[in-house]
Formats: structure tokens, C-alpha cells, sequence
């Protein structure tokens, strides 16, 4: 890694993380990109285009698609929910 | 006093109630999730809840916030239970009092109904034919 | 299994929930009247509620048939304590299971409902000026 | 008593004990009495013209004015309810 590289902690849950065959993966990106350039350069290969309609999360809060990555940052993967 | 939980211990109902408790209220109205033996007619043994913990409690935190701004709840408990949920468990508790029992009933309802559309939890189906599958994976879930 | 009563005796939620459940049911729901330091902006200190026992009983079973029917509940608990309470004492308690929550909430109000109107009970408020009067007497009562 | 005559107990609740001072009084009435007959002549007076509005019961379920009482029936006289 070096400065031109932001490295991020992804969670997934439910059966995104049966796809992604685990719970957390870690990502090497180029400083700059944003929650959508990752999700679609990286997630929907795997979670198929449906992943572009669920939401997501940066450091615990919701986040949108123009969401600037930061080195540490933890995202997480929020198929639709099904609790109660 | 409110209370917002995800657990993986039993959800206990009388703590709940203490919670809740205020001389200015004249009604309390508690829903509980129970695990059910089907799913839209398929047999079932069972649930597995799966959750992201930290921004769970969080939005449960906001709807309770949301059930005082708009229904006048004086006090709000919502607790999820996560894990492995044999038959007849309570899953999810959501307890309000308020004044009257209109407030009251529209409270615990909404709070039930904003938990399932926008709470991260999500929940595993254990059919009783041995098969599992996730709730709302449009790949694997076919619930006949 | 079903509880319908008339009790002096502390109402035990625990027992009535209990009493309700059921694998078939995916959602139980709850309302407790309890005892308000107000009526109508009047501050007070507690209530009495005196009833005709017996046909009181009879009412609060016919009501628990009628939610079956009416709302698919599984069980149904009614139970309305009598004689002197004080401020935030449980008065009241509905509770019923149901294959799901639309019919859980509908049954829990309609039973609320038709307690208040039908049932064979009636209320004196303690105002805390030291007054009292019976709820619904036309010539003692007047909230303000 | 005489055979002409029927011996019922009533059962006053709420506010109407009150003005009746007492939950339970006894009446003898002519045989052939109803229920709104004995509302009219011996409650009304001291209970007011709204308690021809009230429900009543007889032994222990919900009667009509036209109930012929007999003898050992126990009346209740139920003003507007307020449990709850």
C-alpha cells in the first residue's frame, strides 16, 4: 500500500456474505474512489446488479454512492432486511 | 426509561414493562415476534437472525426517537433477539406507554413495521425438510 | 390456552403470555390499561374499579370468542383487576397470538374496545383534592 | 309472601349503590311482574329517568323489559360501564 492506495474493511451479512464466502474482506483501492465506483467495480460481479439497489454503510452510518473511501474506513453490505 | 437492545440472550418481557412505566401513562401496548412453525405454508423448525449490531441499535434508537415525535410514546423499549431461534421464542420485543391506548397502539405498531423494513437484521429460515435459506435472497429463497 | 378474570390480585403478565403461546403464532400482542395521574387535565391519585363478577366473567369469554372469530387469534388472555389501585398499577390486560401481526394488533384494540364498552365494571377516580367520583355518574362527575 | 307474590334480590353497582345507599335490596312483587315494570315503579324514583337506558340482567345474564321475574331471580342493575 502506499499513498495512492486507500485499503478498506468490507462486511457482508445474510446471503451476501454466502456469495462473498465470508463475512469480511479487505480491498486495496485507488485513493479517490468513491462507495459506488467500489461497489460496482468490486460487489456486483459477485452480488450480481440487485447489490446497487441496497443500502450501505460507511463507519456505522448510512452512505450514499458519492461517499469518498478513506484509508480504514469499514463498509458494510446491507442486502434487504428481513428481522422481526 | 427506553431500551435498545440486539441480543443474544433470552428477551425478558417483565424488564421491559419497568422500562416503560410512568404515572402519566394510561396504556402500554408490547408486540413480540415469536418464531412460527411455517413459512407462506412450507414447514419450518426454526429461524437463525443475523445482524450488523452496531448500526442496528442505532436505528432502533431512531425509531424509538421517531414513535415519541410522532405518536407522543412517553417511553419506547425495542429489543432484537439474534442467533438460533428454536419454535415459540420471542424475536423481537417492541414495548410503548403513552397516555391513551390510540397513541399507544399506533406506536408499537409503527415500531414493528419500521423494525422489519429498516432495521439490518435478517433472518434465516430452517425448513423443516433440513434445507435453510435467507429471507429475501431473491436466488435461494423459495419458500414452496 | 384462554384466561378470562376478574381478579383482586396483581395482574402477572408473565402468566398470560404463557397462556398465549403457540408454535403456530408469529406475532403476540399486548395492551395494559394502567393508572394515570390525570383524567381529563384533573390531577389524581389512584382508582377503584368495582364489578359484577359473574357476568362480567361471562362477557370478557364471549369478547375472547368473538376475537377468535372476528381476527383468527389463537388464544386469547382477558383479565381486568378490581378494588383499590394506586398510580401506575396494571388495571387492564389483553393479550392475544396470531399467525401475524396485522391480526395480533386488530385483535388487542378490538378487545380493549369492547372491554371499555361491555363489560360489567365500573371506576371511581380519587381526585388528588381528596374528592372522589364514579367515571360516567352524570350528576358527580365533572372532570375539571 | 303469598303465592301471588314473587321475592327478588337486586344489585346495585357504582353510583347507583350510592343513591340507592346499599348493593342489594329485596322486593316483593305481584306475580307476573317484568323486569320493566319494576324498573319503572321501584328504581326509577330514586335512580332517575336515565336508568330506563341502563342494561339490566337476571340471574347473572343480560334481560330484556318484557322478562316475567320469579321468584329467587337476582336482578343487577348496570349503569354506563367504565372498566378499563
Amino acid at each position: 500500500m502506499n499513498s495512492n492506495t486507500v485499503t478498506v474493511t468490507t462486511l457482508f451479512f445474510s446471503f451476501a456474505a454466502d456469495r462473498m464466502n465470508g463475512r469480511r474482506k479487505t480491498f486495496d483501492l485507488p485513493r479517490g474512489t468513491t462507495l459506488g465506483d467500489m461497489v460496482h467495480q468490486y460487489l456486483e460481479p459477485v452480488l450480481g446488479p440487485e447489490s446497487r439497489n441496497w443500502l450501505y454503510s460507511v463507519n456505522e452510518e448510512w452512505a450514499s454512492w458519492d461517499t469518498h473511501l478513506e484509508n480504514g474506513d469499514e463498509i458494510a453490505v446491507i442486502p434487504p432486511v428481513s428481522g422481526g | 426509561m427506553d431500551i435498545y437492545r440486539i441480543t443474544k440472550e433470552p428477551i425478558d418481557v417483565a424488564s421491559a414493562l419497568v422500562a416503560i412505566g410512568d404515572d402519566r401513562a394510561g396504556a402500554q401496548a408490547l408486540f413480540l415476534g415469536t418464531v412460527r412453525n411455517e413459512f407462506a405454508g412450507r414447514a419450518s423448525r426454526g429461524l437463525y437472525y443475523d445482524a450488523y449490531e452496531p448500526l442496528a441499535e442505532k436505528e432502533l434508537r431512531r425509531i424509538g426517537d421517531e414513535l415519541k415525535q410522532d405518536f407522543g410514546a412517553l417511553h419506547v423499549v425495542l429489543i432484537h433477539r439474534i442467533g438460533e431461534l428454536p419454535l415459540g421464542e420471542v424475536s423481537v420485543l417492541v414495548a410503548v406507554s403513552a397516555g391513551h391506548r390510540t397513541e399507544a397502539f399506533a406506536a408499537a405498531r409503527e415500531g414493528i413495521d419500521r423494525i422489519k423494513s429498516r432495521v439490518p437484521i435478517w433472518k434465516k429460515e430452517h425448513w423443516d425438510d433440513g434445507q435453510d435459506a435467507w429471507h429475501d435472497d431473491p436466488e435461494a429463497f423459495s419458500p414452496k
